[in-house]
C-alpha cells in the first residue's frame, strides 16, 4: 500500500494513501512549525541570557499553541481602501506552496509520504517562486505605503536569490546525475561521501541563498521591523498574518530539508533510524538561522543586490564549471 | 575579512551562560533600603506642619487637621493621589518628624484610577506592612517615638 | 491559571450576541464554556503589546522586556503594527499633539484589545498635570483597563499590571467585563 | 528637465540645492518615478519615541526631509517658573531620561553658580561617579538601540543587562530606577550607603571585559560596516555651523569637551582622554561611543581611588533659595552634548525663565541636511547615528 510512488496513483487504495499521507505531512509540517518558534523563542532567549517563554504549560511548550489559538480567534481586519479580493487571496497564494513543496522532500529511508518526482529539485524551485507572489500581491493589496515597498523588496530579494540558490543545486545534480531527491540521497550513500565535502563552494552558496530566500537576517529586509515597521504583512491582522508566518515557518523547515537531502545525504548516517537523521540535519539549520539571527544586523537593501548578483552569482558559476570539468575528466 | 565569524563566537558563547532573568512574580525583587515605592505614613507622629504638601512638584498631598484639648495639632486626615504622584522623595526630605516615608510596595496597578486615591489609614496599613516585612529596617528610636506619642 | 472567580460569576454572556440567543446558548454551557475558557487562556497568554514609547517610561518598558526581566516568559512581544497587537502600553506622556494619533492607532488596532496606562503621565498627567500641553489621562482618549502607578513604574510593577490585565481577561471570558478587583 | 525643475520647486527645494537633485533626478532619464511622501514616525519602532519625519523620496532617493517635533512637549520650561529650584530637579529627570544624573546636575551646578556656592569634597565625588555611570548607561543604550535600528537584536538585550547593574546601584543610592532626583544644590541627597562604592570598583572590571565583547560582537561585523562606514558624513565646519556637540562633533576630528575644554566640578583632577573620530560618519559615532565609556571607566576608577572615606555631602546651603537677581548660564558635557541651563532670575524662590540647552535638540537640526540625495535605505542608520532623545528634543 505504502508503495505507491511506482504504481498508478489513482487507484483505489493508493489514492486513500496519498490523502492520507498528505494529511500526515501537513500535521508533521503544523507540528514542526509549532515548535520551531518555540524553539526559535527559546534559543535566541538563551543566546541573550534570559529564559524565554516558561509559563504557559511545562517549559512554556504550549507557548505556540496559545499564540496561534489566539490569532485565530482574533477581529479579521481588511482595510477599506485595500483591494479586497486580492487582500484576501495573497496569504492563500503564499502558503500553498510553501505546502507542497514538502512533497518531494524525502523525509526517511522509505519515504513514505513523499513523491518519488524525477524532477524533484526543479520542482521545489519552481513551486517556491510562486510564494512571491502571494508576498508581493499581500504587499500591494493593503495599500499602505511600508506593506509596498516591503512588497516590493521581497519580490527583488527573492528574485534575485533565486538564481544562485539554484545555480548552486545544479552541481549536485550534475555530481548525482538525477534531477530526484531520493535518487541524490542514495547516490550519497554510494559515493561514500555527503557532498557538502566536494560541494563545499556550491555549500555556502547555497546557505547564503537560502537564508535570503527564507527572509531570515541578516536578510530579513521584507519584514524589517525598525525600517518597515512590519514589512510586507503590516496591515494583516488575525489568521491571515499566523498564515504569512506559517508560510515562513514552513519554508524553513522545507529549505533545511532541502539543504539535509542535498548536501548532508538527506536520511543516510550510522546507527540512528533515517527519520532521525533527518530531523537532526534539519534541525541543524534551523539552529543556524537562529544563531544568525541573534547576532547579525541587517543588510542594507542595494548592497543586497549587488551581493547576489556581483558576488553570490560568480561564485555558483564557478563551482559549476569546476563540477562539470571535474565530473567530465574524472568519468 | 571575517569578522562576523568573531560575533557568532559571542553569541554561543552567551548561549551556556547562566540567565540573568528574575522570574518576578515566583519570585520577588530584592529592593534597597531606599527604595521609593509607594508612601507610608504614621499618624502619631505628624505635626500637620504641611510641608510636605508645599514642597510637592505636583501638589498630590493633601492633609487636614485640628487642636487637641492639648493645643497639639492632631492630624485628621491626610490623602495622596496616586494618580499624579511621581515618587519624588521630596516630602520625606522635608518632613521633621519622619512621619512620611517611603515603603517598598511597588504592587499598586488597578482596574480603576479611584484605587490610586489613598488615604491615611491606607497609608498607614502599608507601615505596618512595612515593619512586619522589614522588621530590621525600622529604627528602635523611631518606635519608641511612636510609642510615645 | 486561575479561574476559581470567573467560575463563580453567576452568568455568561457570549460575546456578540442577543440576550434570546444567549439564554439558548446557556443550555449549551456544558460545550461552550470549555471554548470560552480556552478563549481566555489563548488571549490571556499571548498578549502583544505595541511598540508604542512615549516618554521615560518606554525605557522602563523595554527594560522589562530585557533579559532582566523577560516578558517573553509570558509570552509577551512586542509587534511594531497595531494590527497585530493585541495592548497598547501607553508609556508615557501624552500630549495634546499625540493625542489624536494615539486615538488612530487604538483604532487600527483588531478587537479584541486592551490599553494599559503605564506610569502617571499616562494615567492623570502625572508631574505634568499643570502643563498646557499634556493631556491629563490617556482615559480622555481610549479606554483603559489596567492603571499602573509610578514614574515610572519599576519592572516587576510593569509585570504586576500585566498579570492583572491577563486575569481580567480570563474573566472576561465568562461573559462580564470585570471592573473591580 | 522643465517638469523635473517644476517639480523640485513645487517640492520647495531651495535654489541653490536645484543643481544637487537635478543632477540625482537625472541620472536615468528613462525611468519614471513619482515622488512619494513617507511619512516616519511618530509611532515607529526606530524614531525612539514620538518622532515624526516627513520624507519625500523620488524612487529611491531622499529629496527632502521635514523633522516635525513638539509630540512630547510637556512645557517643562513653562512649568519651572512656578516652581522652587529644589522642585525643579524631578522634572530635569525626565528631560532627558537616559541621562537623569547628568540633567540633575547640569541645574544645580547653574544654581549652585549662581549663589557661589562650596560643594563638599566627598559630594563631588559622589556625583562624578554618578554622572560617569550614567553616561556609561546611556552610551549603552545608544549601542543597543541603534544595532536595533540596523536589524540586530542581542545586542540590544546585551546592554540591557549591564544597564541593569548601574541602575540598580542608583536604585541603592537614590532609591529609583530611572527618575533619580538625587542631586541637590549644594551637594547630593544621600552618602554611599556601606558596600555601594565597593560594588562600582566590582563593576569596573567587568563593564571593561563587556566593552571588548560588543568590540568583538559589532564592530568588526561587515555587515555593520557597510552600512555605517561613509554614511552620514559631515566636516567640522557644518559641524560647528550647526551648533552641534558632544559626540555628533567629536566624530568630526574636533576635540571638544566642557569636562576638559571648561572644567567645572572636579573633572581637572582626573586623568582622561578625548577620543575623536576621523570621517564623522555613522561608525564613527557608534565607536566613539564604545571608546567614551572606556575614558568615563577611567574617570570612575580614579574617582574611586581618590574619593574621601567621610565627610558631609551637603554643603550649607539657605532653606530657601534664592538666586540673586541676574541672568546665569553653565553648561555641561552631557551624554549628548552640551547641556546647559539659562536661568533669569528676579531674585525670588523661583526662577523669572528658564531655558534648557538641549543638545538632543541642537543636534537634530542638522538631521535634514543629511538626509537630503541620500538613499532611503540610510534614513534609519543616519536618523539613529544622531542619537536623540525625544523628552529632552521636545521639553
Amino acid at each position: 500500500m505504502w508503495d505507491w510512488q511506482n504504481a498508478s496513483p489513482l487507484t483505489g487504495l493508493n489514492f486513500v494513501a496519498m490523502v492520507v499521507g498528505a494529511v500526515v505531512v501537513l500535521a508533521i509540517g503544523l507540528g514542526v512549525v509549532t515548535y520551531t518558534i518555540y524553539a526559535e523563542r527559546k534559543v535566541i532567549g538563551w543566546m541573550q541570557g534570559r529564559i524565554g517563554p516558561n509559563r504557559v504549560g511545562p517549559f512554556g511548550l504550549l507557548q505556540s499553541i496559545a499564540d496561534i489559538v489566539k490569532l485565530l480567534i482574533k477581529e479579521d481586519v481588511v482595510p477599506e481602501r485595500a483591494d479586497r479580493v486580492l487582500f484576501l487571496l495573497a496569504p492563500v497564494i503564499a502558503f500553498i506552496p510553501s505546502f507542497m513543496v514538502l512533497a518531494v522532500i524525502p523525509f526517511s529511508a522509505r519515504h513514505p509520504f513523499t513523491a518519488n518526482l524525477a524532477v524533484g529539485a526543479l520542482y521545489y524551485i519552481a513551486l517556491s517562486a510562486i510564494t512571491i507572489h502571494g508576498v508581493m500581491l499581500g504587499g500591494w493589496a493593503s495599500n499602505n505605503k511600508y506593506a509596498l515597498i516591503g512588497g516590493m523588496r521581497s519580490a527583488a530579494q527573492m528574485l534575485s536569490y533565486e538564481v544562485p540558490l539554484g545555480l548552486s543545486l545544479v552541481g549536485v545534480i550534475l555530481m548525482a546525475g538525477s534531477l530526484n531527491l531520493n535518487d541524490i540521497v542514495e547516490a550519497q550513500a554510494r559515493s561514500g561521501w555527503w557532498y557538502i565535502v566536494p560541494q563545499f563552494l556550491g555549500f555556502c552558496v547555497f546557505l547564503v541563498a537560502a537564508t535570503a530566500e527564507l527572509n531570515r537576517t541578516p536578510f530579513d529586509l521584507p519584514e524589517a521591523e525598525s525600517e518597515l515597521v512590519a514589512g510586507y504583512h503590516v496591515e494583516y491582522t488575525g489568521f491571515r498574518f499566523a498564515f504569512f508566518m506559517l508560510t515562513e515557518y514552513l519554508y524553513l523547515f522545507a529549505m533545511g530539508g532541502l539543504m539535509a537531502t542535498l548536501f548532508l545525504g538527506g536520511w543516510t548516517g550510522p546507527w540512528l533510524p533515517g527519520w532521525l537523521w533527518f530531523a537532526i540535519k534539519v534541525f541543524a539549520f534551523i539552529f543556524f538561522q537562529f544563531w544568525l539571527r541573534a547576532t547579525m544586523p541587517r543588510i542594507r537593501v542595494d548592497q543586497l543586490m549587488s551581493f547576489s548578483w556581483k558576488v553570490l552569482l560568480p561564485l555558483a558559476l564557478l563551482n559549476l564549471v569546476v563540477t562539470a570539468v571535474l565530473k567530465a575528466f574524472l568519468s | 575579512m571575517f569578522g562576523f565569524l568573531k560575533g557568532l563566537g559571542v553569541t554561543l558563547s552567551q548561549l551556556p551562560r547562566k540567565k540573568v532573568t528574575l522570574q518576578y512574580p515566583d519570585v520577588m525583587p530584592e529592593w534597597p533600603e531606599r527604595f521609593r515605592g509607594v508612601h507610608r505614613f504614621i499618624p502619631e507622629l505628624c505635626i500637620v506642619c504641611n510641608q510636605c504638601a508645599r514642597i510637592c512638584p505636583t501638589s498630590c498631598i493633601s492633609l487636614s487637621g485640628t487642636r487637641d484639648e492639648n493645643k497639639k495639632l492632631r492630624i485628621d486626615t491626610y490623602d495622596i493621589n496616586f494618580d499624579i504622584c511621581i515618587l519624588c522623595d521630596l516630602c520625606t526630605e522635608v518632613c521633621p518628624t519622619e512621619s512620611i516615608l517611603m515603603s517598598d510596595t511597588f504592587e499598586l496597578a488597578s482596574y480603576s484610577r479611584d484605587d490610586l486615591y489613598l488615604d491615611m489609614h491606607w497609608l498607614y496599613e502599608n507601615e505596618l506592612r512595612y515593619e512586619r516585612a522589614h522588621p530590621d529596617r525600622v529604627a528602635p528610636a523611631q518606635l519608641e517615638k511612636a510609642g510615645e506619642a | 491559571m486561575d479561574l476559581s472567580r470567573a467560575r463563580q460569576l453567576p452568568v455568561i454572556e457570549y460575546e456578540g450576541f442577543t440576550p434570546e440567543e444567549n439564554a439558548e446558548l446557556r443550555k449549551a454551557g456544558l460545550v461552550l464554556a470549555p471554548l470560552e475558557e480556552l478563549k481566555a487562556w489563548a488571549r490571556s497568554n499571548s498578549l502583544w503589546p505595541l511598540t508604542f514609547g512615549l516618554a521615560c517610561c518606554a525605557i522602563e518598558m523595554m527594560a522589562t522586556g530585557a533579559s532582566h526581566y523577560d516578558l517573553d516568559r509570558f509570552g509577551i512581544i512586542f509587534r511594531a503594527s497595531p494590527r497585530q497587537a493585541d495592548v497598547m502600553i501607553v508609556a508615557g506622556t501624552v500630549t495634546k499633539k499625540m493625542g489624536p494619533l494615539l486615538r488612530r492607532l487604538y483604532e487600527q488596532m483588531a478587537e479584541p484589545k486592551w490599553v494599559i496606562a503605564m506610569g502617571v503621565c499616562a494615567t492623570a498627567g502625572g508631574p505634568y498635570v499643570r502643563s498646557y500641553s499634556v493631556v491629563k489621562g490617556v482615559d480622555q482618549i481610549v479606554p483603559v483597563d489596567v492603571y499602573i502607578p509610578g514614574c515610572p513604574p519599576s519592572p516587576p510593577a510593569l509585570i504586576y499590571g500585566l498579570n492583572l490585565l491577563q486575569q481580567k481577561i480570563r474573566r472576561e471570558a465568562r461573559g462580564r467585563r470585570v471592573m473591580e478587583a | 528637465m522643465a517638469q523635473t525643475e517644476e517639480t523640485l520647486e513645487r517640492l520647495g527645494v531651495p535654489a541653490d540645492k536645484l543643481e544637487h537633485h537635478r543632477l540625482r533626478l537625472d541620472d536615468d532619464p528613462d525611468v519614471r518615478t513619482e515622488e512619494m511622501l513617507l511619512n516616519v514616525g511618530p509611532q515607529h519602532p526606530s524614531t525612539h519615541g514620538v518622532f515624526r519625519l516627513l520624507v519625500k523620496i523620488r524612487g529611491e532617493t531622499i529629496l527632502d526631509a521635514e523633522p516635525v517635533i513638539g509630540y512630547l512637549h510637556r512645557g517643562t520650561e513653562k512649568l519651572a517658573e512656578d516652581l522652587q529650584y529644589t522642585q525643579i530637579i524631578p522634572y530635569t529627570d525626565r528631560l532627558d531620561y537616559l541621562a537623569a544624573m547628568l540633567n540633575n546636575y547640569a541645574l544645580c551646578h547653574t544654581v549652585e553658580e549662581a549663589l557661589g556656592l562650596e560643594i563638599p569634597e566627598r559630594a563631588e565625588y559622589l556625583r562624578v561617579i554618578v554622572m560617569e555611570l550614567q553616561r556609561i548607561a546611556s552610551h549603552l543604550l545608544f549601542i543597543g538601540t541603534y544595532l536595533l535600528d540596523l536589524g540586530a537584536m542581542s545586542p540590544f538585550l546585551y546592554v540591557f543587562q549591564e544597564r541593569e547593574r548601574i541602575v540598580q546601584m542608583f536604585n541603592k543610592i537614590c532609591g529609583a530606577r530611572l527618575t533619580y532626583n538625587y542631586m541637590r544644590i549644594g551637594g547630593v541627597k544621600w552618602d554611599a550607603p556601606p558596600g555601594w562604592l565597593d560594588e562600582v570598583r566590582a563593576f569596573v572590571p567587568f563593564m571593561k571585559e563587556r566593552i571588548k565583547m560588543y568590540d568583538d560582537l559589532i564592530t568588526g561585523n561587515e555587515i555593520f560596516l557597510n552600512r555605517t562606514r561613509g554614511i552620514g558624513q559631515y566636516d567640522t565646519e557644518t559641524a560647528l555651523k550647526y551648533g552641534l556637540s558632544g559626540i555628533n562633533l567629536r566624530c568630526t576630528g574636533f576635540a571638544w569637551d566642557l569636562r576638559r575644554k571648561k572644567p567645572y566640578s572636579i573633572y581637572d583632577r582626573f586623568e582622561f582622554d578625548i577620543p575623536v573620530g576621523t570621517r564623522g560618519d555613522c561608525f564613527d559615532r557608534y565607536y566613539l561611543h564604545l571608546l567614551e565609556m572606556q575614558q568615563s571607566l577611567r574617570i570612575v576608577e580614579q574617582a574611586l581611588d581618590q574619593i574621601p572615606d567621610s565627610g558631609p555631602v551637603l554643603g550649607k546651603v539657605p532653606k530657601l533659595i534664592r538666586v540673586p537677581k541676574g541672568e546665569y548660564y553653565s553648561g555641561i558635557e552631557g551624554a549628548r552634548g552640551e547641556l546647559g541651563f539659562y536661568i533669569v532670575s528676579d531674585g525670588k524662590d523661583k526662577p523669572y525663565r528658564l531655558k534648557i540647552r538641549k543638545p538632543s535638540f541642537v543636534n537634530l537640526q542638522l538631521l535634514p541636511e543629511l538626509l537630503r540625495g541620500q538613499n532611503i535605505a540610510n534614513l534609519i542608520a543616519i536618523l539613529g547615528a544622531v542619537d536623540i532623545v525625544l523628552g529632552e528634543v521636545d521639553a
